[in-house]
């Protein structure tokens, strides 16, 4: 009853800065925080990256090993993503297996590498229907503050993006990067009494009616959409956040590249 | 995603014979079911799916009530036997992230702040599974909800648009799913065509977004029809009978 | 308590209606509901029946799937059965991994089809120690009013019966009929103020004392048995029920014959 | 079930060495554990089975409390080394099944109404593992349940009858039970031939059948004297100690 | 809170003999309770024992089988110890996985056989790197009256001690007894009150502020360590634990030699 | 245990050139997450470490509650990359085992009597894992407890000696470990030196215990004056800010 009075409270000083087109923590509607990403942090990682966005930490881990391939696609690497909503992150998520909320995040961040390509897994077989790579690429939650479905994406794409794949380990040459397409960059929105605001805070997620994650790519295609929350959106709404995700999208884009040191689009 | 089979003709024609806007068959049966409070049976195409809905009825164990509305719980289940390859029983990660956004969209027409404390439990279990389970089983679930006689301010109604050879096409099927361009789940509330479900995969320009969400938006009314429809039919029925 | 109070004063009446040999729903003791079998009404699986005794409805679907034999059958096929007692079928129900109550169910299923040898599992062997058939047998409890040991034998009978071996789907030649053995038949009783009761609905089987199930075969003769719950029967009560079980067994058998539309006991 | 074995020779005679109505020989200990409320062990052919019974002891969690009686929980756990191949440790769905079974059986002589709210657990380890061991698992957790001093209307008692080489045999062994045509555990209250837990597999004549259960029932009058010279002896041992 | 009052009782109680250099069971501090040993009781297993200290009672069984090695030791045998705290040893222990307790205590067994080399594991290799033994150590606790560190260690060495590998079973010769080293003998000792202990019983480890456990060898070194609880031991302390340990060692050691019969130290 | 590598070479120095009584390099840095009530992070030689602290809060659900004092839970937790080949994501039984042991070695220092009904949580994430992950875990723990405000009668630390080549040395690396025949890690109290976690596997005679842990404890001061120094590297500045 407390916590829900609380979040009443909370939600109407929300609901009325949004009236005056005001965020709780001084934003515009469209502005983003600050983004920073570290990457090769993890020594026993092939791949490694920490992403800050404001206060939210995400540290994305990427480790490889060999194994069999799906018999449907017996020439393809194997991708497998996990997320764990780990209890350090924040005093809500508890140990175990993981919920909902990880499964969907680490389903949304999957599916923004797989459906894009980012990975080129036909790279990833050393022995047609017998042995390939496998990727594992493991999300850790470490400080929420909002918007783990882009702060989680970016730490696996920057992640991926530095890897190296482990040839040595297994006796098969030597260590070479891992084969990377441009990645699409992901946007988030959330949606309150009526205002849309880019990148959410922790307060402004807990409040939030609707949220929509749009991933676009270098030429301002759409690569995957999520929409979440019991709210809904206009079609209008929804074509102004697209709009909105390919400008932040080129923007976060610059910020990746310099992190990770290269331009993929070109190199591979 | 890429492949060599051609999913359209030379004469517009996709592979079940359908034309780019036109729907696959679909049959809406309501309250198949004796002991759930509310049920619909759904084919859509291929896709043979049963939905049932119970409550509202008291939120257990009481740590999930919350004290100003009822929560609404939607678990998406496919049969073990409905798919190629036998399937587990039990949740995976992909039901239980279509459970979620199932559980989202439906909140959104249900007036939960008319039961306080309670729970509605929504279960969709898919027996035959084709292309685009997700969309049949929101709508057989709205149905379900109204047979319930659940407080709703509009009946939910999902369809999905794709994009296949090149092309923005209506409700994808099998093939085109699995070898098409991109596929775009809505489910809106149609009297005002609010958007509560949205998900993509795949490849569009903005363009091609406008129109594929437009058309799909167009489908789900096709389908809102069928399932008034079928609801009336029964009311219709269960009047008769009364008379 | 309420649910306690309720109960108690729906076992009063049904005690009351039992000393004027009457039950809830008309019938009278020996009086089984109808039945009605429908079969391939799942296309993905390799045989389906759905079964409907009353307003109980129970689902089963067979899959098959090559893999290894036991090590201690090498030369058989293997046969698994489950059962799930999923939320839809009743407001009792609960998801997740299956409670006593399923896996007797699916027990008591399963004894019924491999000691009496329903599926000829030798047949099923590809390659010796190496490579046989596994025959899955999934029961899904659709709607629940009482009786689900006689509706799941059955429904998994008659998916079995109508079940074609996917040899196509795994390039070993066409796809033909599971060799299958004229199957015993399970009939249920319950036993609640000392009366006893064939095929019981649910409000039978909440107040019922003692449960009773006999699988016969088409000679009469006794294939399996299982009693449940905390009362006892007099060895005379037992042998009624045998006899019973016999004359609503012939009964069932042209049911299902007729539903899977040839004779078993002869052909295979 | 088949096999070229011979289970009975030509003077009748069992493998090992029974005759068709013999029971293998049975060994019962009355409280040989410290914590336990009651204890038994028992050896029954190559079976080695303790039995420990808790309570009755407040119910909890509260939801499995009952307002009118105690609940009856057995638990019948095989350990991993009883078997030939090692068994992982916790239960599976077999001896899901035998507890449930067995609790049911139990249930039926204790007089819960005397504790309502209350529980009351009996754990059956099965130690070392040879056929039968759900009756002897039964037959000592009765004299558990009377060493803890809690009310019975009876003391139930198990015991199997089988069908091998054709011929009705009473308490199979191990090879009998692999090998045989029927198998047919039952459980009784002694004092009125009341059957309080019935299962059979196999294949049996109507006539079989009838001869089986008179086999097995009589059977486990043999065994409930031996229930109760056991606890005797231990009344009689403590009558002493106090005198 | 009722069980928190009698549990300060007792404390109060055993706090106040303790200053009075007493034991609530009329033991010296420096006191063992007695010891039995039994082996081969259970004749499904290669090895098993019986192990009774005062009350508390605990088996152990050790089942063999053939697999896999280790990829990092293709030469080696495998060993796997469990521990089940069962509800039949103590109203307080409940049925499910093993909680903290069981797998702290598993694991302190498993170190006291491993990293003592107990059994000699590179000769259970059968083929370098396809084929070794498996040992299992299974301990069940079947009576909980304190020390099930010193009971369970115990019983798994008089199992091992005693086991013969199954080599006839796997068509691999005849049977011979496992290959074992002269084993540490593992003694507890618990702290309340500025007292310490050896070898407590369930009262004493109910109230006891810190345990220390050591295992040492027939030349009095020192094997294995594990402190545990919340409270502490001065160095002190643990200096006249280890030397009370390597005394305790001695005697219990003569103890499991006569059980088992034979003087592992020589012969193997 | 056994292995031809040597790890100490002919002057004593160790294979990373370190001498027997030198630890690795150590950096802790205070409070770098935001969420939680206090934080650590630790580089420990290759080892990479985050601690945070929740509470003290209400401890739940209510059953784990004790009425006269806050009750400690640690969860030590490697993360899946941390380490040669990935680890399942998930508690295994040596992070229940090290998890175990570190809240009760925190337990002893946390005033926890001051906040009954309570529980305070504490975290350890290994990010990057060599050898000694329990010490500098619990050393980063102590200091997240610190800057979580929580009363403590001492800021506890950790440090571990072994046996390598036959002699005794200070805080193992990885191969050490790996092929070394001893490891002991010790946590103190160090205003007292009591010894609040203390383990030990391999071969050790009575004497080179007494030199083990000696050296083990004086690694443990070293540890400690770091702990020292960073949170008052933490709180001169925020003394500085404050002005």
């Amino acid at each position: 009853m407390n916590s829900t009075l609380i979040s009443s409270i909370k939600k109407d000083y929300l609901n009325k800065l949004a009236e005056q087109k005001k965020r709780i923590d001084g934003r515009a509607f469209d502005e983003y925080r600050k983004i920073s990403i570290e990457t090769n942090i993890v020594r026993k990682a092939e791949g490694s990256a920490r992403v800050k966005i404001g206060n939210t930490q995400v540290l994305a881990g990427v480790k490889m090993d060999v194994g069999e391939p799906y018999s449907d696609s017996p020439e393809s690497g194997v991708l497998t993503t996990s997320a764990e909503l780990i209890p350090m992150a924040s005093p809500d998520f508890e140990a175990g297996p993981p919920r909902e909320d990880a499964i969907e995040l680490a389903r949304v961040v999957d599916r923004g590498i797989r459906e894009s390509e980012v990975i080129d897994l036909d790279k990833l077989c050393i022995e047609p229907g017998e042995k390939v790579w496998i990727v594992f690429v493991d999300i850790h939650v470490l400080d929420y503050d909002g918007n783990l479905f882009d702060a989680s994406s970016l730490a696996a794409l920057a992640a991926l993006s530095t890897a190296m794949v482990p040839a040595e380990r297994f006796e098969m040459g030597k260590d070479y990067p891992l084969p990377i397409k441009e990645p699409p960059i992901s946007c988030t929105f959330v949606k309150f009494n009526k205002a849309i605001v880019v990148d959410p805070c922790l307060d402004e997620e807990t409040i939030a009616e609707a949220r929509l994650t749009v991933a676009t790519d270098e030429e301002g295609n759409i690569r995957a959409m999520q929409k979440g929350l019991s709210g809904s959106f206009t079609l209008d709404e929804v074509k102004k956040v697209i709009k909105a995700s390919i400008d932040n999208g080129a923007r976060i884009r610059k910020i990746l590249e310099d992190a990770v040191g290269r331009d993929h689009g070109k190199k591979n | 995603m890429k492949s060599d089979i051609k999913l359209i003709d030379k004469e517009g024609k996709r592979l079940d014979g359908r034309k780019r806007d036109e729907l696959r068959p679909i049959k809406i049966e309501v309250g198949p079911l004796y002991r759930a409070d509310g049920s619909c049976y759904i084919e859509w195409g291929g896709n043979k799916i049963l939905a049932a809905v119970y409550g509202p009825r008291e939120a257990l164990p009481r740590h999930i009530q919350h004290p100003l509305r009822a929560v609404v719980n939607a678990r998406y289940n496919m049969a073990s036997f409905s798919v190629e390859d036998r399937k587990r029983p039990g949740p995976d990660r992909r039901s239980t992230e279509i459970s979620k956004v199932i559980s989202e969209a439906l909140e959104y027409v249900i007036l939960t702040e008319q039961f306080p404390r309670a729970m509605i439990d929504i279960n969709i279990e898919v027996l035959d599974a084709e292309a685009g389970t997700r969309c049949a089983g929101l709508t057989a679930a709205a149905v379900a909800l109204a047979d319930a006689g659940i407080p709703m301010r509009d009946i939910p109604v999902a369809c999905a648009a794709g994009k296949i050879d090149g092309q923005v096409v209506l409700d994808l099927g099998k093939e085109e799913d699995n070898f098409g361009e991109a596929d775009l789940p809505v489910a809106i509330a149609p009297r005002t065509d609010e958007i509560i479900l949205l998900q993509m995969d795949g490849h569009l320009t903005v363009k091609e977004f406008d129109e594929a969400i437009e058309l799909a938006i167009k489908g789900a009314h096709v389908v809102s029809e069928l399932q008034k429809k079928a609801l009336l039919a029964k009311y219709a029925v269960a009047k008769e009978v009364k008379q």
